[in-house]
């Protein structure tokens, strides 16, 4: 075992991918040379080629549809667009094509195509360089939404996401790129099934739902009022879709409380989908509202750092939310 | 490898199949029998061409909903079409899920495509690069209309391709009409062709009436991509000789002359008149091939008629691949 | 008063946009001689002439793009897209452009521009004729989002996103086009506001939310129940961003229990926001599950009659959802 | 009413007020004053050239990031940059809302842009459309990078302009790379200029590190589009003297011979040279400019580091336009 950051954890994902499987390639804006504008690349190109390690032009749609147009070949593309942010001239790519491509041609048709975007605030980046847009693609059958939150979770996801068949949005929470260090196995292969959420901090008192770098956050929260004698359950959803609706309900069923954290805005953000499975299945077991602790409803996180703290969830935040409904 | 000669009576053959296959559709939905028809009739000389151009089996497809002619010649069966106009049980694109005429079919190496235009074109590209990631000398076609060359998706496939010298032919069907929108209101060039210099491709203009022009080339532009010289943009100046589809009526935008002067360059009464000039083709012959592809044709729709159609809960597979396996 | 269909309603409000107002245009594929392939607006062109009413090139993007710039010129342009599925081209126009803009200009730009685009199924029209999206709409702060149900909303809500200063995602229920009728006053300056959702049949058992054809549906099952002694209250959003929560949790305060019924798949869709909506400020009033009746989760509607009856929702599912949730 | 001649101190002085700021935003990024600074140093030249071909007031702007001479030659002051730079309160494009370099001034006609690139080209040809159905002969001016012109955004904003004729000019700034990306992975064509022979419209090439070029290709552009002849293409040759940004290191990437090649040919030292050569300005003018130069930057510096940061609670409006009122 030694201990990496998230960033490392995504870039041995690549790299044992790339040296696995010769249908594996990567293409997006900077992978080349210089790594990605985060590294995440850093040495690929060096080891394994301008055709396997792809500059493309300035141009996320063609990005993702020449992506797809090699998957259906059979290649095993990864296609890394600079900052989630910049997704959306791929989105008519995403969700017209790529999510509908095994339905519309009744399974002839297949997309393994992964598409990594760094996501998330708090690090500076104003409006353009901190959205979180989940919510756009858990909305869409036929992708697969997958956000690590640690190391580990990073590398063995990203290994299972380049393998699964399917199209497969990963979104990697940017500011934990270095933040976040954690123990990864040497050697050995890796893979972390896409599908089940993760327990990663078992309490009785009330359920906390994250993901990515909330999930951090409402770790570090969880600490703070335990100390305070809140046991606060974490569960780290890390697929968000296909929802683990088994490990969500079962630990409401247990706890009676729920509060969902994203920085994505709040109204018909991820949060909404879990309140709503619960509100219709786990009616019975609930002791409490729901609670959403999510980014507030305006376009996204601004510059001028009191503004940005101001829109960010934190631990403190996260920790209040815990405490109000442990009360209620 | 020069370009054999082209097999003139297969072009026809297959032109005649897929003019009186669209007209039955048509009559089909004037029958009430379909929901839905978008015809290729006009079109068919360029798909054609372009098809036996090609080295089918092992060359690449991602065409557009005009293309009856084209996917026939590349083996998609009368049946088959007409279950997609019904949108029965067995239909071969889609099990029935997409609207009529968007192709897919696997066995032909023809990929999926959908009604968002120019979708496919990034897709194209896309096969071309993986042609080239693995090697060997196999070319993609993808066709689109010439209105659907404004969309931003097919500048940017155009430009992966030619910076990557991809093996990909952009085949424009110009037809001159996008729905109702002449092509003067969709750009200010007088021909498609001319985008590939702005795009630093070679664009050729081809009559598209002309099946054997559209063979010539189609072909050259495949020997090209195959010797590793990348892309070109081929304009194929054809005509739309109805409206738009079943849904559409084109009295209040398109001039009566226009569509007279335009019936009266029919590709395929073109065609049936120089190969019988030039003496491939006699009455007799003729007359037995119409004979037998309208025998065809009611053969396909009968069976068509006959077959069911797919059962309800069908629609809820197959959403992830895990799901053709389970379906 | 006369009687007219919801299309002719969307043709009168634009007429007389038009007619009040020198700055509106109307911008979009076909709209033109054509007068759209619904024929909304037909005569139009012949009447405001080729400057007001703009065939534009095929291309989705550019005439949402385009009508971003003369709006920031303080134009009010109309865009129409031609179907809701074709809308996906200009996703980053709408989200990261029209959304932001005033926020991220403090103000000093704003963009009063409607996007109309009819949606929805049920009318054969295959995976990319017949989607509802709205829900990757209502997630973005910025916009408005309005569905209307009827002739007299659809004029009237139209004449209102014409003159609302922010950029309104305007969606149309093309299956009722010319299947809805109703009274519609003639002259005068009908202004339905935006905002506020409709009681539009009032009920004490339980609370049944739609908008667009379902609207029309619920109120057929509203109807069928009835008879068997059930009292729906049944409330149009109209609506959809903003959320009129003041009128959703007021009907379930009385009612305890709600149902949401929409076209477009489930997860992630806009009933996911009203039950977390719900499930969050009404928990004491609930008296049973808050209950979705919604698209399925596949890519989109199927061609195919027997799949696409399977997809849609309808008076008889909607009258079963009501049944058994009256009876909980 | 042909162009008048190059006002040459004055695009002196503004492209040296542009080095001089721009210079300081590197030093306070060093000082970690400043978290994010984005160069326009070696595109001066070319900005201040097109600024001073157009009427100010009149005509519409709608730039990109490294538009910092074309923006203070439009009338943005230091302060308001340094502002920005700071994330203070009172910084004009976005209260302190966006990244510094996002420009955006209602009251010189410079519509805000965002960070996704290609996104201003089709508001500005939204804006030509307006300026055409309103009456007037402004027009709009909007700038991209060579690498941006990839999107199709800038291909279908392009193309509305020729199709419509509209009063617009675009004119890309070519230094070379998109980040790491050299033109030759962006494109086929070896001038973007090309592109616009594909789209119907006039591609001109012009040496942007000449000020007085720039101001006669922008004017004379200009002057077409106010006789209605509609939009122009124009590429303008710079230099990225810089790393991308202050979040780059170029050294993985960039040949060091260029970089230095580059920096021989140094926009701002060439136009000095040549004003001293032709006895436009004197070396005591010179300095006198230099001293100006810097005493206005040093005030505004010192003013925007005393400046507060906007209150927390800013953050919440105007999300809508009822909320500027409120707010
Ligand atoms: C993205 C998108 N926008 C609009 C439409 C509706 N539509 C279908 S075909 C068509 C016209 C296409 O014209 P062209 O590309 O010239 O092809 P043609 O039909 O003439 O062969 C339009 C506007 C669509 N299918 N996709
Ligand atoms: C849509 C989008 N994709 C990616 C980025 C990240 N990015 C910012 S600037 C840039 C390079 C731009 O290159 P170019 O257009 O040549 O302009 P330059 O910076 O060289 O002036 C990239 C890739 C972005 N801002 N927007
Ligand atoms: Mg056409
Ligand atoms: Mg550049």
């Amino acid at each position: 075992m030694g201990e990496i950051t998230l960033i490392e954890g995504l870039r041995q994902a690549m790299d044992e991918e790339l040296a696995r499987d010769d249908r594996v390639f990567i293409v997006g804006e900077d992978v080349g040379p210089r790594g990605g504008v985060f590294r995440a690349t850093l040495g690929l190109f060096d080891k394994y080629g301008p055709q396997r390690v792809i500059d493309s032009p300035l141009a996320e749609l063609s990005i993702v549809g020449v992506g797809i147009g090699a998957a259906l070949y059979g290649l095993r593309p990864i296609c890394e667009i600079q900052f989630a942010d910049f997704i959306h001239p791929a989105f008519n790519q995403i969700v017209s094509e790529a999510a509908k491509m095994c339905y519309r041609s009744n399974g002839e048709w297949t997309v393994p195509l992964v598409i990594r975007a760094p996501y998330g605030g708090g690090i500076g980046g104003g409006l353009y360089h901190s959205q979180s847009l989940e919510a756009f693609f858990t909305h869409v059958p036929g992708l697969k939404v997958v956000i690590p939150s640690n190391p580990h979770d990073a590398k063995g996801l990203l290994k299972a996401a380049v393998r699964d068949p399917n199209p497969v949005i990963f979104l990697e929470p940017k500011k934990g790129y270095r933040l976040i260090r954690g123990e990864v196995p040497e050697g050995g292969d890796l893979l972390v099934p896409i599908g089940p959420a993760q327990l990663s901090r078992p309490g009785a008192d009330l359920s906390v739902f994250a993901y990515g770098m909330m999930h951090h956050y409402v770790l570090q929260a969880a600490e703070i009022v335990a100390a305070e004698g809140i046991q606060a359950e974490v569960i780290d959803l890390r697929t968000l879709l296909p929802i683990d609706k088994a490990a969500i309900l079962s630990s409401v069923r247990k706890t009676g409380k729920a509060l969902i954290v994203h920085e994505d805005n709040r109204t018909g953000g991820y949060g909404a989908e879990i309140a709503a499975l619960l509100s219709d299945e786990a009616f019975t077991d609930l002791d409490a509202p729901v609670r959403r602790l999510a980014g507030p409803d305006v376009p996204a996180v601004p510059f001028s750092h009191p503004m940005q703290d101001w829109f960010m969830p934190n631990t403190e935040k996260i920790a209040a939310a815990i405490r109000e409904l442990a009360a209620y | 490898m020069p370009l054999p000669p082209p097999p003139l009576l297969d072009l026809y053959r297959l032109m005649l199949l897929a003019r009186r296959l669209d007209e039955r559709a048509w009559v089909l939905h004037r029958q009430g029998k379909i929901a839905f028809h978008i015809s290729g009739i006009g079109q068919e000389a360029a798909q054609v061409g372009a098809a036996f151009a090609l080295q089918r089996g092992k060359d690449w497809f991602a065409p557009y909903y005009r293309d009856l002619a084209l996917m026939l010649a590349l083996g998609l069966t009368p049946l088959e079409f007409v279950l997609g106009l019904m949108g029965k049980q067995g239909e071969p694109s889609s099990g029935a899920r997409q609207m009529p005429s968007h192709w897919s079919l696997r066995r032909a190496n023809v990929v999926s495509h959908s009604s968002p235009v120019a979708t496919q074109a990034p897709h194209a590209a896309g096969l071309g690069l993986a042609i080239r990631l693995r090697g060997g000398d196999a070319v993609v076609l993808t066709t689109i209309g010439e209105g659907s060359t404004s969309q931003g998706e097919w500048y940017e496939a155009v430009n992966w391709a030619a910076t990557h010298k991809l093996p990909v032919i952009f085949l424009v069907e110009n037809n001159v009409y996008a729905i109702s929108v002449r092509q003067n209101q969709q750009m200010a060039v007088e021909h498609v062709a001319e985008k590939a210099a702005g795009l630093g491709l070679p664009g050729v203009i081809v009559d598209g009436l002309d099946a054997v022009a559209s063979y010539r080339a189609v072909g050259e532009a495949a020997e090209r991509a195959r010797r590793g010289e990348g892309p070109t943009v081929i304009e194929a100046k054809v005509a739309r000789m109805t409206p738009h589809s079943s849904d559409d009526d084109d009295r209040s935008y398109r001039p009566r002359d226009e569509v007279e002067a335009m019936k009266a360059r029919d590709p395929l009464a073109l065609f049936r008149q120089r190969l019988l000039a030039e003496k491939v083709l006699s009455e007799a012959q003729d007359a037995g091939l119409q004979e037998e592809v309208k025998g065809v044709i009611e053969a396909a729709v009968a069976e068509a008629e006959a077959a069911p159609y797919p059962p309800a809960e069908d629609a809820a597979y197959p959403v992830y691949v895990e799901d053709v396996r389970r379906g």
